[in-house]
């Protein structure tokens, strides 16, 4: 792996430099013919900047699996500690539209919230709890988490919704059973 | 359902699985994708996006299919329908008229445009004449923020009003009807959408409300004065698109929008309804149902939803220990571990546990465990079953599944009132019973369940007769597709009870279909089915014939065990959430979590394990009942080796696998007892326990501690005493 | 399992941030480190901080060894950026003494770690 | 040869140029010269060299110098002198850029949606 | 094309001037009537919703195309949002030549960098969006470039081109941060030394994580994990009704202009 690295690394460096040299014999033509200024950093430049500059303009192989949790800020105990629920918000029954249930979210496993002894409110440590970040599927937001850090599970698939045929007619059936007794 | 933590030996992290969910879903999308056995599909545009439906799907249905919810207030996907509010009047193109969306069926070919200028004004205007006599109360309105009108009105109606009568004629008033101590009435709010009424002629079978008068002064109500009590009539307040049915004890409490929502799992009855829990600044404000097509649909019974303020009340916050003087006294923690570990260590082993009707699986998983350690291997449940019955677990499950009853043309109830012990069972059957010519026969006392059934009679000897084939009813069940027979569990208490379960188990693998198993026995107790499930032994007096010297009650509050049954020195540990039963006689008592407040499994009736999450945080000291053991355990110089939930839940995995596939049902085989009848049925007349509504009410600890429970049954019996004097009067 | 192999092994091309393989990433943590240590006499000296160097000198153990584990290129520049950053702050004494002093976390109780600890705080 | 006909631009920082004439036509011929060495089917190239003619022409035809910013209606002349000179920079630059070659790389799917995080599958 | 873009501005405000306001006529009938009016064969005139001016918006369009025709290297998508907005959707390798041709280039002139801003969508493989606004006095136009990257991709810092961008770059690296190689001077400039994370973030909690308070036996500002007296409500103010459907074909969040210009007949 290490050495496919190297031999592409290398690849790619040879390759910038023989495309910068290009350049180079470019602007050194076109300078001679035009007398304009060179373009002053590259030509200022010192050999080792401009080989760090074509070095960094070249791409490493890593890993697609990164742990961003030492340079994502968020407190040791806040990632080694907690759960992260995936799923998608319940419909609130007391309505019938499902426009705001479109979506998967993660939440934080609750933690403790205790009585604030001076003024009887509910304290509480977690700064997590009011999190809201919405994704469109499960995977998303598994990466997230996983890129995170957190440990993550999935709840409640999203069901397909059964197919049911509502007919009017049936209010006035024959069967006795179906057709509404009181209005 | 996909756990992380369960993948063991992958790091530190528990990092899992992209594969396994993918996998997950892609096997969902595979199913949706394929079409179904149904009739051939016709496409019809909605917005000009092609949809494949099935011939007599209605125009609402085919445009919800690419998510465009029509407005609509009369119309429910669980009801009948109506087709009188107007609201989802839709354009459909070379239609003289606008259509109304959800009575129509789609034809082939059809333009439908829900977003047209014809379909905007026909929404206007229906809207302008809902708002004629709808009062403007929103700030003092309970439904505000989650009102169905409310919302439509922003987002279809027009932004102003030729409503200029309020100045000579005022808007219509109706007076309020007082129906009940559970549901709030303002019926000058009530837009006539009739789904209350529907649902209660429907679904709860009960044909108490209706509508009288016409035009302007059409008014919903119960016709002469009375209550409407039913299991279910905290439904109508969900169902009311408007705010003219409310919820009495959660009125003026809070805001929907600054209600926090944890989807949970509801204890009170097996059948483990979906619920969400609202909370607010660590406090269980109120119990909506959740949607779960294979459980409780969208309904939910009353004491699911109006017990929760017995969540408040007789808590135990504190330990305690009883002292010398024979009082409890409240401790630290680190007194009550030790005194309880000191009666164990002086037990010696002779250790027995009892679990009750709340508990969860992880504790009964723990305590099972802890006693293990400590070698005794007593541990029961609370409510008793059949002797040597639990070793295949389709003895005690409810076979035909839930969601199957709704499918079933025959049924046998044995001993048993689904309406009152699991009143969503109830409404599978009713719904059997309404659309599919369901037959049903019922062995017990003569009862009400809100649908035609025939009393076989009360006599144990019953059942026999149905079992051979030479009752009539046999006829009818083994001429049906799907027979079913249900069995109370209180019945399998009974000494002839292995008797009656292995004569039906019998019958039942002559009825037996392929993909349907008729045997079914009906829970009442949320924890039974996962105490059975990972090993318990049934009923109370398996752990009081041991006469152990420490005895740990795990919510066990039904009041089964007594202290005359146990020895003089017996220690008695309590672990549970209410001060009640189990409390009362304990030397100990360690205060657990309710299902509120924990992260648990729960495995309903028909063998699906749920988890509940916990949306507050225990009261005072309370703590989750697992850890109580794992605490104890660690105390006693045993500890167990789980520090946390997944360390837990990986035990519990070793233990039983099916039951950490949350949500998932697990096909059990043939129902039938291991050894051979001991005992023929005996006489003697079953009897049911809830037998009436006042029954219904207070089961267990959280209910008997709600004092919107003891409200109903005073509603009920004053209902009652009232209906009597008429009668005398009359007579 | 296969896939799950697939996806650990599964690799992608980036842009690099500093350094474009681990021994270079490996030069600059190091030097980072010994820039700190060289600095912190001075800071400890500017700041008159209730701290001997030798103390800063171990907490700058602490803080680089936390995140030894750290094999990402990238994940290990970003850190060495960070840290370069906060030695500017410091150097120029554009920090407080607070900010240094904050590396000690002084007024937090250390929370329990044991189980049964835990369980008598009632703490998750 | 162009007497001064202004006494100052009116912008800040801009002065007044003795030679716009010459000025302009220089640069003018160094960016096209600098924009010959592109391939002749960028579009770069096309546009810029067609504007730059154009100019040119204007700059030839006008001697006077109201007449020549009249006609090319961008500024005044020492505008368009500060104009000409970013463009030759700009056109070299663009030797080195070459972005007249085909995408670097194509948007990841769903990038660019909006609104973000829907779930697309149909429901039924 | 110069002038084709000069005159936008100019033509946008006449535009706007002659624009009709009808009012509506005074007299109940008329207000009574105005929600419920037949719908004339004009469209419906919608003070809340600004329409966009025809004329703009096709210049905008035009030369939306022609900087994507320059730059195929680097332009993914031309799009106008909210009805004439031209913004311009890049490659990130591109950040510099898209900004240094709009700066320089003769036809373009937008060398007013107006600020830069982030967009953080955790759903997304690249999660940040980064923003340029673009001002061009010489033609009285603006453009929005944006790009994307994920947290360790580097971006190329535009200071080379427009200084402006110095403090606006430290500003994005602090709240979101998103590295910018070849940054002059890049380091924290919002946030309180000894900060950690970003909080822009999505997924930075309000509160933040920790709490200082000034401790009294120490004498300086401690620092200490945050402990709310009060914890902070959750609101939820989604509906699950659309709210406001009428405005859905209003001016659509973002319309993708082709490469070529339609065939005119």
């Amino acid at each position: 792996m290490s050495a496919l690295r190297q031999v592409m690394c290398r690849s790619t460096a040879s390759l910038q430099l023989y495309q910068a040299n290009r350049a180079a014999a470019a602007r050194w033509a076109s300078t001679a013919t035009d007398g304009g200024p060179l373009d002053p950093k590259t030509a200022l430049a010192r050999p080792e900047e401009l080989e760090q500059r074509n070095k960094l303009s070249g791409k490493i192989t890593v890993p697609t699996a990164v742990n961003l949790s030492p340079i994502s800020g968020v407190p040791e105990e806040h990632i080694r500690e907690r759960r992260v629920r995936i799923h998608i918000p319940p419909k609130n029954a007391m309505q019938s539209g499902t426009d705001n249930v479109n979506t998967w979210q993660i939440e934080f496993d609750n933690r403790e919230r205790w009585e604030n002894p001076l003024m009887g409110w509910a304290s509480s440590g977690d700064p997590l709890s009011n999190m809201n970040v919405q994704f469109g599927s499960p995977e998303e937001a598994i990466t997230f988490c996983e890129r995170n850090g957190w440990r993550w599970y999935v709840d409640g698939a999203a069901k397909p919704k059964k197919e049911r045929v509502k007919n009017y007619g049936i209010n006035f059936a024959w069967n006795k059973r179906t057709r509404v007794s009181t209005k | 359902m996909i756990r992380a933590p369960l993948v063991k030996a992958l790091g530190a992290l528990g990092s899992p699985t992209h594969q396994m969910a993918s996998r997950a879903v892609r096997t969902s999308a595979m199913v949706a994708q394929t079409p179904a056995k149904a009739p051939e599909k016709i496409e019809v545009f909605v917005d000009d996006i092609p949809v494949q439906v099935v011939p007599g799907t209605t125009v609402l249905q085919a445009a919800a299919q690419i998510g465009v919810e029509i407005p609509r207030f009369c119309y429910h996907e669980r009801l009948a329908v109506a087709g009188n509010c107007r609201m989802c009047l839709v354009e459909v193109e070379k239609s003289p008229k606008p259509v109304a969306a959800c009575a129509m069926p789609v034809m082939k070919g059809w333009r439908i445009k829900t977003n047209s200028d014809l379909t905007r004004k026909a929404r206007e205007g229906v809207m302008e004449f809902l708002l004629m006599n709808h009062p403007l109360d929103c700030p003092i309105c309970d439904q505000g923020g989650e009102c169905d009108l409310q919302d439509q009105a922003m987002a279809f109606g027009s932004d102003r009003s030729r409503f200029t009568d309020i100045n000579y004629t005022g808007k219509r008033a109706v007076e309020d009807k007082d129906i009940g101590p559970l549901v709030k009435t303002i019926m000058t709010r009530c837009i006539h959408c009739t789904r209350c009424v529907r649902f209660a002629s429907e679904i709860a079978g009960v044909d108490d409300l209706g509508t009288t008068g016409r035009g302007n002064d059409m008014q919903i109500g119960t016709y002469v004065e009375k209550l409407f009590l039913t299991e279910l009539s905290g439904n109508v307040i969900d169902l009311c698109p408007v705010g003219a049915l409310t919820n009495k004890p959660y009125s003026f409490v809070a805001r929907p929008w600054e209600i926090r929502k944890v989807s949970s799992i509801d204890v009170l009855d097996a059948v483990g309804s979906n619920i969400v829990v609202s909370t607010r600044t660590n406090e269980v404000l109120r119990i909506l149902p959740r949607e779960n097509e294979d459980v409780n649909e969208e309904w939910l019974a009353d004491k699911s939803r109006f017990a929760c303020d017995g969540l408040k009340r007789q808590r135990l916050v504190a330990p305690m220990v009883r002292m010398p003087n024979g009082e409890l006294q409240a401790v630290e923690w680190e007194g009550a571990l030790i005194a309880v570990a000191k009666a164990i260590k002086a037990a010696g082993g002779q250790i027995a546990g009892i679990s009750g009707q709340l508990a969860d699986l992880e504790a009964q998983v723990a305590l099972k465990d802890l006693l293990n350690r400590l070698g005794s291997e007593v541990v029961a449940t609370e409510q008793g079953f059949i002797a040597g019955g639990t070793d295949n677990r389709a003895n005690y499950l409810l076979n035909s599944t839930i969601a199957g009853l709704e499918e079933a043309d025959a049924v046998l109830l044995v001993g048993t009132n689904p309406r009152y012990e699991a009143p969503l069972v109830n409404t599978r059957l009713r719904k059997a019973y309404v659309h599919n010519e369901l037959q049903i026969a019922s062995i017990g006392p003569k009862i009400d369940l809100s649908y035609d059934h025939e009393n076989l009679g009360a006599d144990a000897a019953l059942v026999k007769d149905v079992c051979s084939g030479a009752h009539a009813f046999s006829k009818v069940l083994e001429g049906a597709k799907k027979p079913a027979i249900i069995i109370g569990a209180d019945l399998l208490e009974r000494a002839d009870g292995a008797a009656i379960h292995a004569t039906v188990a019998e019958y039942c693998k002559k009825l037996k279909k392929p993909n349907w198993n008729p045997f079914n026995v009906l829970q009442t107790n949320a924890a039974q089915v996962g105490a059975l499930d990972v090993g318990y032994k049934a009923g109370a007096q398996t752990a009081v014939k041991a006469q152990p010297k420490v005895l740990f009650l795990l919510n066990a509050d039904a009041g089964k065990v007594t202290r005359e049954q146990l020895p003089k020195d017996c220690f008695v540990v309590y672990i549970g959430s209410h001060g009640d039963n189990g409390a009362s006689i304990a030397d100990a008592v360690l205060p657990g979590a309710a299902y509120t407040e924990k992260q648990g499994i729960y495995v309903n009736t028909e063998g699906r394990p749920q988890q509940t999450l916990p949306g507050v945080s225990p009261p005072g000291m309370a703590r989750e009942d697992w850890k109580i053991l794992r605490a104890l355990s660690e105390v006693v110089g045993k500890p167990l080796p789980y520090d946390n939930l997944d360390e837990l839940r990986n035990r519990l995995e070793d233990v039983a696998p099916h039951l950490t596939r949350l949500g998932q049902l697990e096909p059990a085989g043939d129902a039938g007892a291991a050894g051979t009848i001991s005992k023929s049925i005996g006489g003697g007349a079953i009897d049911i326990k809830l037998k009436e509504l006042r029954d219904y009410f207070m089961t267990d600890a959280i209910s008997r501690a709600s004092p919107t429970m003891a409200k109903c049954i005073s509603a009920v019996n004053k209902q009652q005493r009232e209906n009597e004097a008429k009668q005398s009067v009359a007579i | 399992m296969a896939g799950r192999e697939a996806v650990k092994r599964a690799v992608q091309q980036v842009r690099p941030i500093l350094s474009v393989d681990r021994e270079e990433a490996r030069k600059r943590a190091l030097n980072l480190y010994k820039a700190w240590y060289r600095q912190i006499p001075y800071i400890v000296m500017d700041y008159d901080i209730p701290m001997t160097v030798e103390q800063c000198r171990d907490k700058l153990r602490e803080e680089f060894v936390k995140h030894r584990n750290v094999t990402d290129i990238r994940v290990i520049d970003m850190l060495v950026i960070k840290g370069q950053m906060e030695l500017k702050e410091s150097v120029e004494i554009w920090k407080q003494k607070g900010h240094i002093m904050r590396y000690w976390k002084e007024s937090q109780d250390p929370k329990p770690t044991d189980f049964l600890s835990k369980f008598i705080q009632g703490v998750n | 040869m162009a007497k001064i006909i202004k006494a100052s631009t009116g912008l800040t920082g801009l002065a007044v140029s003795t030679n716009p004439h010459h000025t302009l036509s220089a640069l003018y011929g160094k960016i096209l010269r600098a924009v010959s060495k592109m391939p002749q089917d960028a579009s770069y190239r096309k546009y810029t060299e067609q504007l730059v003619k154009q100019r040119a022409d204007s700059v030839a035809q006008h001697k006077d110098i109201t007449a020549l910013e009249k006609a090319v209606g961008c500024g005044q002349v020492e505008e368009l002198i500060v104009q000409a000179e970013n463009e030759l920079i700009l056109a070299r630059k663009m030797l080195g850029w070459k972005p007249w070659e085909k995408l670097v790389q194509a948007a990841p799917a769903k990038q660019w949606d909006w609104p973000p995080a829907q779930i697309m599958e149909p429901k039924v | 094309m110069a002038a084709l873009i000069r005159n936008l501005g100019a033509r946008a405000a006449v535009a706007a001037l002659s624009a009709k306001h009808v009012v509506p006529a005074a007299g109940s009938t008329a207000l009574r009537m105005a929600s419920t009016t037949p719908v004339e064969p004009k469209k419906a005139d919608k003070p809340t919703v600004r329409q966009p001016d025809a004329v703009a918006r096709s210049h905008l369009s035009d030369f939306g195309r022609y900087v994507a025709e320059c730059l195929p290297k680097y332009v993914q998508k031309v799009q106008l949002t909210a009805g004439d907005e031209l913004e311009v959707l890049i490659a990130p390798e591109g950040v510099v030549p898209v900004l240094q041709f709009l700066k320089d280039h003769h036809q373009a002139q937008f060398t007013n960098l107006v600020d830069i801003a982030g967009v953080d969508v955790p759903c997304r493989k690249n999660r940040f969006e980064v923003v340029y606004n673009l001002l061009s006095l010489r033609y009285n136009s603006r453009i929005r470039v944006k790009t994307y990257t994920d947290e360790l991709t580097p971006l190329d810092s535009a200071c080379e081109v427009h200084k402006a961008a110095n403090w606006y770059e430290r500003e994005i690296w602090d709240m979101y941060g998103v590295f910018f190689a070849n940054h002059p001077d890049l380091r924290r400039i919002l946030t309180d030394y000894g900060f950690e994370g970003h909080p822009q973030r999505r997924d930075f909690p309000l509160s933040g994580y920790v709490e200082l308070r000034y401790d009294d036996e120490k004498k300086r500002v401690v620092c200490e994990p945050l402990e709310l007296a009060q914890e902070f409500r959750k609101f939820d103010l989604s509906a699950p009704w659309e709210q406001f459907p009428n405005f859905r074909n209003a001016n659509p969040p973002a319309e993708v202009v082709p490469p070529q210009a339609p065939a005119k007949k």
